[in-house]
């Protein structure tokens, strides 16, 4: 085992763990009020670990030099691209916290708590792991270092009993869900005679066994509940709804692009020979997710609670990529999630700033009637990223479903694409109440309170990419998605 | 015979206590039903010649995990006898589904196969070299192959370290009592931590 | 005109306004929307004037690969020119009709319109099939803005109702194009257009997009959002969408279902015909019982542009220009309807025709202005409506004899519900004080209908102008449909010429001198 | 430039002047410009109609306007004129004038002057483009065009509400029939393709045998387009079945009615099947169909005429009765003498209504007959004027004297032919012939009577008793209730005195060019030369019959009217039921009351709100949304917030996941 | 190994203890300690599943990644006892049926 060549490849991990341990020690000494600078420092680091990601990504890193610790790790470019998006959306959730905790008043209960970054920061280097898995394994544990930090921060307001019953929901749910996972996993194991991709991939090839038929679906049922694909979505709603805001962000984009990388490798290099063991199961799944995130959405009057649903729907559609088993699918999920990551974010940053003159935040749809004329930058704002998330053109949300439908169509899956863009129109419904209550109900004027300087950047970035002009962006997202695509299929 | 005696013997009372553990109406008792579960399953494993696992069996979960748990049940004030007994409203449909999800899992570990049921083929890579212990095996390949591994299930215990100690620590208020100051613990001198008194009797001290 | 990229400008000019206008108090708007509208239609002018008729079949051309999946690609042909022309040319007058009776929200109103603006010039100038549906799709959002914000009572129920049934029938044809650019593997409108799909797949791909156009259309039964969206949007929103919003679907079949599907038309023309002839009779006696001018003018626009599809079917030149007549018609007169009923709406807050008569006394140039309207939108000769009805209906007679019967039924509706409509509105006693007091209209309404009037005049006694710039295009199009051409059922047999006229009479010799002398 | 451009455009450019300059031009303006235009009109086209008359000029056409072209199918703004166009350029603008020029006295106290007369103008414009068309499409421009000018000019005083009604039904009726026209425009370029008027004559008798199909069956070619065609003369020309709108139209000024709903417009019809006269001799079922309903008609008018009292009513059925002698005549092929009457009806009936405006003038604009009497002193010009009118339309003459009043020249020459056609349809149209005849002789001599002769009755009118502000109690034993008639100013008097001349003369000088001319009209119609041989051949008893019925229908009047007045009342209680039929129009109102606008709002109503709202929009749209909604509620159930709830789902996606692999 | 006992008899007893696991998930209304330590049952399935694959297999590796998901499991405990405090701390009840504020 080369270990200069598999640091090398592992420095934006070995970059965050490292700043992980020294912000670790820093919140020991400082305390809560070193919370902001603690976060920004965090952000740092993972602008310094991104950075490490762009000539791999560039190059569109394939092939065996890519494998790091003995092939335990496979750092190859579509593994850099989940990672680059994995760290944007954990940079936009850091740098929205300290606006939403009151970071002023450190060690109260409303507190910004100095761990935060640190918890982020394991998150993302368990992500970081998950999607550069090769090895279930590691994959295990990447999963389990990000899980166990995910449920710290679903509960880190712990005074709020609606964070800690998010925790609760979400750690008691995502345990049964791993234990599916692991099943699986021990399955395959005693099938195939390998926990490693190659290994398990060798052992699945031919006629498919009971046995390793069962390791394959409980693992996909594990990572199902991660992605929030229904019937494992049901943690989403409550989870979303309860934990703090900025950490929902961080739940609605990071650990999905995660999740669904990592999906996506499992599915391309172990299950690849098995395609029909697994495609309509997630033709379903891709299905089912598009109608009840809909469906569930419809009824809700928290926009938090909303906006997850809004996601598990957006799985859907991410879904239908990977449905497709091919190239060009994984691809347009790749675009997909790189859009959805933006909207999402920009859609939770403009929750955030609904907030009373005293700083209390808004989250019903009767909070914000009439939004244009109150507040219309955000209400314009919030215009831009529902008729997107909608897919309504020009838009960018658009193009996501576009190049998901399109790789669907070419694919052959024509009345599967059908059924599932008139389902759309369901979800099509609750985005326009979104402009319907701040554009045509009477102003109630409740959101009064200022909103911070990183709050309207990042709503105005997000706004940017979505806008038309963000199809300047399409020429280079496809190429490195078609890139990270392509080394996911290099052993097929 | 006697192995096989065994197994039945340790998977009968490893299924009879996890059966406990979810019916108990104690959750103390659970815990204690759990423990019995643990060192039968630590039994089973060793009749398989893993005796490293069983023994962490053993050592991490009776001696830490399972009295975390008896910690917390007895920490928390919960009145038990008010504890809402019973199972949830489909409870049949529950059964029923438990049974399904069993019956296709013995589908597909194979146990209805015929003739038995084909394991995968390794590479042999990770066998036990011969005249090696187990335990000695296992060392190698953890800290040589999957020393990755390793290093990521510390990073593991430190983020559980890290949750539990954020979830659960509560700074003491300002100017409380009890509040313990560390440096001026270790700065303390014996002259400032006592005080020589000579009472006289029946009248105490003041202190 | 080479090189210079005209259809580009025109996009960016109203969208430049767009922006503008958002960002600056009323009246700045109203000035800049009514400038950028004007701008626009001088470039369209412009556009018209450099159209070399008899030229190339697609010109102004302009393509730019800038995004991935499909590209930047415009350029026109004559039937694409007529279309951008009623856009360009309805605007100034929709940002008149604004002028005061939006108070609210100006700034995103004019914004929202010029918005609007770019998306149709885009619609009827895109040749790729993505950018096509970007437009189409695209003028959901400021008009549902547009009908949500600025409308009626029940704007709401209205605005959702536009938004998603109009959303559901198009999302299907996207897929369709997806299925069409994976077979064709192109996505270039003109090279689609020649491509021949094969017979299974045509079928489904023209089901899908029917299921858009014909909401969009709209036709019988995919209707009811059509006089809900008009009753509550404000009068220039009902202009738009009755004047350019509709004409989308007829274009749509006339670029999409018919040349790229010629089989599939042929299979489905039954259908067309069907709802069609439904929707001539049935929401035209809708339109009898109405109480809401609005509505009722709503539903006379189902009628009228039924008679646009079953020209679009006809398979033939004189059922394809009268479509393409009738949609530039139609635009026109159903615009200016319901600038007329603005009119008196900005006067009395009301829709109710009940709530007015005996006009002529106190508006006797809106009552001629509305008359005029009217009896274009009966189809009077000498009016556009009539050019356009009258060669859509020869077309069709052409194709089936009955279908032409039921469908020429709406002369006789059309003319019973408008002018029961003018009747109520304009003629009658006295009986509302308030509405005796309104005034006749304004110079700026004057600058609003004068023009449309004078186009309608000009269409209807020489619609050559507006026949020659596409007549070298819908013969392309007949050409290439013709073979699909449904038989007619008229089947003329010459037989033997009978030997005498039917009053043919033998010569008979006079019986008495005095019958003849009696000669007178 | 042709004098022809002057002829048809004057007109139009007068109504643009007077129609929107209302304000600036006033009254007079708009008034001398009109008719200005219309004088010059009418000077313009007697040198062309004399031109025919002599045989100097010979057809032509004048292009104006590139108008259609759409493949095939072309059609340009042309003005043809033939012998046939100067025939109607004579009456239309003739009349025109003159009813423009009585228009002066008549509406000398309405405030929208200017409006009406550039109505008029409008109307004239139409009606020569429809004569001049060279094509069927500008022949529809015509035909619409009138309809338009009709509409208008019924609802021209737009406050009274029966008038709006009338002015409506006019217009939808006519549509009814221009569906037909429509379709047998289409019809005819399917056929032709062509919609050229002379092209499509000349093919036509190729076409005699051909066969086509037409909703579903096969039908004679020719026929069939004739028929469709003829529907649309039919509903211009008020013929059995569309005629009730003409009645209704009385709604409109009496000029109005003098002009358009007597000499000119509804004789559209019969021009039109005239001008495509080749035509309709290659379709021997139209041209019986012709017949029958132009003779049915003829004899149903009569019959309502007899009964009305509104005198304009009665000379509205009069109207509807001629024009069916017009139409039975082109049915058995005399064109000519189709034409000839429509010329001499011009005259006649333009006289008779104008001369019952200047009684309704006179009377205050009461029209009801019984409540007339006894103006014979008071007006004395109108009574002649209208003594000359009856006696033309009773078709007063005497056949060996080889002299009458115009109306004898030109009916008497219809039933002859029609005796001599001999065919059944001929022979049906003949007896209607006769009798209608009779019926007219009655009505018209009881029109006569009841207004002129007698005591007065005038104040029984709630118009003369507004007027002078009197009861009939108050009155007394004076019926006259003081009210003085007023003879009608000059400018009213002088166009009576023209038609009067026309009246009484135009049968006797025309007769001979357009019965027995061939050459006269040059090709211009269809001319049966045999036929008309025939026509002269036809026993005396036919020659004499229309004047003794004429003398029967006299006698009835002058007893019922002068000698006995209570004999109609007792006459009309013994035949009640039969009266009531009559009187009612033969409930032909009630009955597409009934069936037809009752319905439209019934049918549009149970649409609107059964169809549109109740099953489309119930179970689509609102269906839909129901449905999901619906499905959102499940959803948020299933979202019960339970753990087990959440868990349990998780493993039936499990199991199900499983089994469906197993399967 | 011998003959008499199988693997599939190890299997089916993680089978058994796997659905048990998941019952006690599911089924209890009690109280959400129970439901930890029913996780940990799912947990020792795995265990048994891997230990017992990887000695039929003569592979260590599954002992291994017993060791892992022993560790792991542990980490988990610690967590979900500790989010168990707090919510305990704020709602003063564990039960299951109490934990539903969010739901719909």
């Amino acid at each position: 085992m080369d270990f200069a060549s598999s640091f090398a490849l592992t420095t934006a991990e070995l970059i965050l763990t490292g700043a992980g341990l020294v912000l670790l020690l820093w919140t020991a000494w400082a305390g809560d009020k070193a919370a902001k600078p603690i976060a920004y420092a965090a952000v740092l680091a993972f602008f310094a670990a991104g950075f490490t990601l762009v000539p791999g990504l560039h190059d569109g890193a394939i092939g065996p030099a890519t494998l790091a610790f003995g092939g335990l790790l496979k750092i190859d470019s579509f593994a850099l691209f989940s990672k680059a998006l994995i760290y944007l959306a954990a940079i936009g959730c850091l740098l929205v916290a300290p606006g939403f905790f009151n970071s002023d008043a450190a060690g109260t209960e409303r507190g910004m708590r100095a761990e935060y970054a640190v918890l982020v920061l394991f998150a993302a280097l368990g992500m970081s792991l998950m999607v550069s898995a090769n090895d279930f394994m590691s994959l295990y544990l990447g999963l389990e270092l990000n899980s166990l930090s995910a449920y710290v921060l679903a509960s880190i307001l712990r005074a709020d009993t609606r964070s800690a019953e998010a925790g609760l929901k979400y750690f008691v749910l995502g345990a049964l869900a791993s234990g599916i996972l692991l099943y699986g996993v021990s399955l395959l194991y005693g099938f195939t005679g390998g926990t490693d991709f190659a290994g398990v991939r060798a052992g699945l090839t031919g006629e498919l066994g009971t046995g390793a038929l069962f390791g394959l679906i409980f693992v996909m049922a594990g990572l199902a509940f991660k992605i929030a694909a229904v019937p494992f979505h049901m943690w989403t709603p409550d989870v979303y709804e309860g934990a703090p805001t900025p950490v929902t962000a961080f739940f609605a984009t990071a650990p999905k692009v995660a999740a669904v990388a990592l999906t996506a490798r499992v599915v391309f290099e172990v299950f690849g020979a098995q395609v029909e063991a697994w495609r309509q199961i997630v033709m379903f799944t891709a299905l089912a997710s598009i109608v009840f995130g809909a469906l569930g959405a419809i009824g809700q009057e928290n926009l938090k609670r909303l906006l997850a649903y809004s996601s598990i729907n957006n799985v859907g559609f991410i879904l239908l990529g990977l449905a497709v088993a091919n190239q060009a699918g994984a691809a347009s999920m790749l675009v997909y999630l790189f859009i959805y990551v933006a909207m999402s974010l920009g859609s939770f940053t403009a929750l955030l700033m609904l907030r009373s003159k005293e700083g209390d935040l808004y989250e019903t749809f009767g909070d914000i009637a009439g939004l244009a004329v109150t507040r219309p930058a955000i209400a314009w704002g919030l215009l831009f990223l529902m008729f997107s998330l909608a897919g309504i053109p020009p838009l960018l949300g658009f193009y996501s479903k576009f190049v998901v439908f399109q790789a669907t169509v070419e694919a052959g899956l024509v009345a599967f694409a059908a059924i599932a863009i008139a389902a759309s129109v369901i979800g099509a419904f609750y985005y326009i109440k979104f402009v319907k209550v701040m554009f045509f109900d009477e102003p109630v004027d409740l959101v009064t309170g200022k909103s911070g300087t990183a709050h309207w950047v990042l709503l105005a970035v997000t706004a940017a990419i979505i806008s038309p002009i963000g199809y300047l962006l399409t020429p280079s997202l496809t190429d490195l998605a078609g890139k990270a695509a392509g080394a996911l299929f290099l052993t097929i | 015979m006697i192995q096989a005696l065994a197994f039945y013997l340790f998977a009968s009372v490893v299924i009879a206590s996890a059966v406990m553990v979810i019916m108990a109406r104690n959750p103390v008792h659970s815990v204690l039903w759990l423990i019995l579960a643990f060192f039968n399953a630590a039994g089973l494993m060793v009749l398989v010649g893993a005796e490293f696992i069983a023994m962490l069996l053993v050592i991490v979960y009776v001696g830490a995990v399972a009295v975390l748990f008896l910690f917390v049940v007895m920490m928390l004030d919960i009145d038990f006898a008010a504890m809402r007994a019973g199972f949830i409203r489909n409870f049949p449909l529950g059964i029923l589904i438990a049974a399904i999800l069993l019956a296709e899992l013995m589908l597909a570990v194979g146990a209805y196969g015929a003739g038995g049921i084909e394991l995968g083929q390794t590479d042999g890579s990770a066998a036990t070299p011969v005249g090696a212990s187990n335990i000695e095996a296992i060392g190698a390949l953890l800290y040589g192959r999957y020393i990755l591994l390793f290093e990521i299930a510390g990073i593991i215990l430190l983020v559980a370290m890290i949750g539990a100690i954020v979830l659960t620590h509560r700074e003491p208020k300002p100017g409380a009592r009890g509040r313990q100051d560390i440096g001026k613990q270790i700065a303390r001198r014996p002259e400032e931590a006592t005080v020589m008194k000579q009472p006289t009797v029946g009248e105490g001290v003041e202190l | 005109m080479d090189g210079f990229p005209i259809l580009s400008i025109m996009l960016l000019v109203p969208l430049a306004g767009a922006i503008i206008c958002l960002f600056v108090e009323a009246n700045a708007a109203r000035w800049t929307a009514l400038l950028a509208t004007f701008a626009t239609f001088a470039l369209g002018v412009m556009l018209w004037a450099n159209y070399d008729i008899g030229g190339d079949q697609w010109q102004f051309t302009e393509r730019a690969e800038l995004v991935a999946g499909f590209s930047y690609a415009l350029g026109i042909d004559g039937i694409s020119l007529l279309l951008i022309m009623l856009s360009v040319f309805l605007m100034p007058i929709c940002v008149l009709a604004s002028w005061g009776a939006i108070q609210k929200r100006v700034g995103e109103y004019m914004s929202a319109f010029l918005f609007m603006e770019t998306l149709m010039i885009g619609t009827f100038a895109a040749q790729d099939i993505f950018l096509f549906y970007v437009f189409f799709e695209a003028g959901l959002i400021p008009m549902y803005l547009i009908i949500g914000v600025w409308g009626g009572d029940n704007r709401i129920y209205a605005s959702y109702k536009f938004f998603l049934y109009t959303l559901i029938g198009s999302v299907l044809m996207l897929i369709a194009m997806f299925w069409m650019v994976a077979l064709a593997g192109t996505s270039d409108i003109p090279t689609l257009m020649q491509y021949d799909f094969p017979a299974g797949a045509q079928t489904w791909l023209w089901l899908a997009f029917f299921a858009s156009f014909a909401v969009k259309v709209p036709m019988w039964p995919f209707h009811t959002w059509l006089p809900d969206a008009h009753v509550q949007a404000p009068t220039a929103g009902s202009v738009i969408l009755a004047g350019v919003l509709l004409k989308l679907g007829g274009y749509g079949f006339l670029r999409f279902s018919l040349p790229m599907f010629p089989q599939a038309s042929a299979d489905f023309a039954w259908l067309v015909f069907a709802l069609s002839m439904v929707a001539v009779v049935y929401t035209s006696l809708v339109a009898l019982v109405q109480h809401d001018m609005k509505k009722l003018i709503a539903y006379s626009s189902v009628a009228h542009m039924a008679i646009v599809t079953v020209g679009l079917f006809a398979f033939n030149v004189q059922g394809l220009e009268g479509a393409v007549i009738i949609m530039l018609s139609h635009g026109l007169v159903s615009g200016a309807l319901f600038l007329c009923v603005g009119v008196i709406y900005d006067r009395l807050h009301t829709r109710e025709i009940e709530r007015y008569g005996a006009l002529s006394n106190n508006m006797p140039y809106y009552a001629l202005f509305f008359l005029l309207f009217t009896m274009a939108s009966i189809g009077l000769p000498g009016t556009s409506g009539f050019v356009g009805e009258f060669l859509s209906l020869a077309g069709i007679y052409q194709v089936s004899t009955t279908v032409a019967l039921i469908c020429t039924t709406g002369i006789i509706l059309g003319a019973a519900y408008m002018l029961y409509l003018y009747r109520r509105v304009a003629f009658g006693p006295e009986k509302n004080e308030d509405a005796q007091a309104m005034g006749d209209i304004s110079p700026r309404e004057w600058a609003m209908l004068a023009p449309i009037a004078a186009v309608v005049m000009w269409m209807g006694v020489y619609p050559e102008s507006f026949l020659a710039p596409m007549r070298a295009d819908i013969a392309a199009l007949d050409a290439r449909i013709a073979a699909a051409a449904p038989a007619s059922d008229s089947q003329l047999a010459v037989g033997t010429p009978k030997a005498d006229a039917a009053n043919a009479v033998p010569y008979v010799e006079s019986h008495s001198n005095d019958a003849k002398d009696g000669e007178h | 430039m042709h004098s022809i451009l002057f002829v048809v455009f004057a007109p139009l450019a007068a109504a643009i002047i007077a129609g929107f300059g209302n304000r600036m031009l006033g009254n007079t303006g708009a008034k001398l410009v009109t008719t200005g235009a219309l004088f010059l009109s009418a000077a313009l086209s007697w040198p062309i109609f004399i031109g025919f008359l002599t045989g100097s000029a010979s057809a032509e056409v004048v292009p104006v306007l590139q108008w259609v072209r759409s493949g095939d199918m072309t059609f340009d703004w042309a003005l043809r004129v033939d012998t046939l166009t100067a025939v109607m350029l004579v009456v239309i603008n003739t009349v025109s004038a003159l009813v423009h020029l009585y228009s002066w006295g008549y509406m000398d106290e309405d405030p929208s002057q200017p409006r009406f007369f550039a109505y008029l103008s409008l109307f004239t414009f139409a009606m020569l483009m429809l004569v001049t068309a060279d094509n069927l499409v500008q022949m529809f421009f015509g035909w619409e065009g009138v309809g338009l000018a009709s509409y208008l000019l019924i609802g021209f005083w737009y406050h009274k509400p029966s008038a709006g009604a009338a002015a409506i039904k006019a217009f939808v009726v006519n549509r009814v029939g221009d569906l037909g026209f429509m379709l047998g425009i289409f019809g005819t370029y399917l056929v032709f393709s062509t919609t050229s008027i002379p092209e499509i004559l000349e093919a036509a008798a190729s076409m005699s045998g051909a066969t086509i199909g037409f909703l579903g069956a096969r039908w004679p070619t020719m026929d069939i387009l004739c028929i469709l065609l003829f529907i649309g003369a039919m509903g211009k020309s008020a013929q059995l079945g569309l005629h009730t709108w003409l009645p209704d139209a009385m709604e409109g000024p009496t000029p109005v009615s003098a002009l358009i709903h007597a000499a000119t417009m509804v004789t559209a019809g019969v021009f039109m099947v005239c001008r495509l006269s080749p035509m309709f001799e290659a379709a021997p079922i139209a041209l019986a169909m012709v017949t029958v309903v132009g003779a049915a008609t003829c004899f149903f008018a009569a019959t309502i005429g007899t009964t009305q009292w509104d005198i304009k009513r009665v000379i509205a059925y009069s109207t509807c009765s001629q024009l069916g002698y017009m139409f039975f005549a082109a049915g058995v092929g005399a064109y000519g003498a189709a034409m000839f009457h429509l010329f001499t009806h011009a005259f006649f009936k333009a006289l008779l209504f104008l001369g019952a405006g200047s009684v309704i003038h006179a009377m205050h604009h009461e029209q009801d007959m019984r409540y007339y009497g006894g103006l014979r002193k008071r007006i004395p010009i109108t009574f002649w004027a209208m003594m000359a009118g009856t006696l033309a339309i009773t078709g007063l003459g005497v056949y060996h004297l080889g002299a009458g009043f115009a109306g004898f020249w030109s009916k008497d020459a219809i039933i002859e032919v029609a005796f001599a056609r001999g065919t059944g349809a001929a022979s049906f149209a003949f007896w209607m012939g006769v009798i209608a005849a009779l019926l007219t002789s009655f009505y018209s001599w009881r029109l006569m009577f009841l207004t002129f002769w007698g005591t007065p009755r005038w104040i029984e009118s709630e118009h003369i008793q507004h007027c002078v502000h009197k009861t009939p109690e108050e009155a007394g034993a004076d019926t006259t209730g003081g009210y003085h008639p007023h003879e009608s100013p000059w400018v009213m008097l002088i166009p009576l005195i023209v038609l009067t001349v026309g009246a009484v003369a135009a049968g006797q000088i025309f007769a001979p060019a357009f019965l027995d001319s061939a050459d006269f009209w040059g090709g211009s119609i269809f001319y049966n030369e045999n036929l008309i041989h025939a026509m002269h051949e036809v026993p005396y008893w036919v020659k004499y019959s229309a004047f003794v019925v004429m003398l029967l229908g006299l006698s009835g009047a002058v007893y019922a009217y002068l000698l006995k007045p209570d004999v109609p009342a007792k006459f009309v209680s013994a035949v009640a039921p039969l009266h009531n039929f009559v009187f009612r129009k033969w409930y032909f109102d009630e009955l597409y009351d009934a069936i037809f606008v009752k319905p439209a709002f019934w049918f549009g109503h149970q649409f609107w709100k059964l169809g549109d709202i109740a099953t489309i929009d119930r179970f689509g749209p609102n269906g839909v949304a129901w449905a999901v909604q619906r499905g959102a509620v499940a959803a948020k159930s299933i979202q019960s917030g339970y753990l087990y709830t959440y868990a349990l789902i998780m493993l039936l996606g499990l199991i199900a996941a499983t089994t469906y692999a197993l399967l | 190994m011998n003959e008499i006992i199988g693997i599939e008899h190890y299997l089916v007893v993680g089978a058994i203890l796997f659905v048990l696991g998941v019952l006690g998930i599911f089924l209890n209304r009690k109280n959400v300690i129970v439901i930890l330590m029913a996780v940990e049952l799912i947990l020792l399935a795995v265990n048994i599943n891997f230990v017992a694959f990887s000695a039929f297999m003569q592979d260590l590796v599954g002992q291994v990644f017993a060791m892992l998901v022993l560790t792991v499991a542990a980490g988990e405990a610690a967590i979900g006892l500790a989010i168990l405090v707090i919510y305990f701390r704020g709602r003063g009840t564990i039960a299951v049926d109490d934990v539903n504020r969010m739901r719909g």
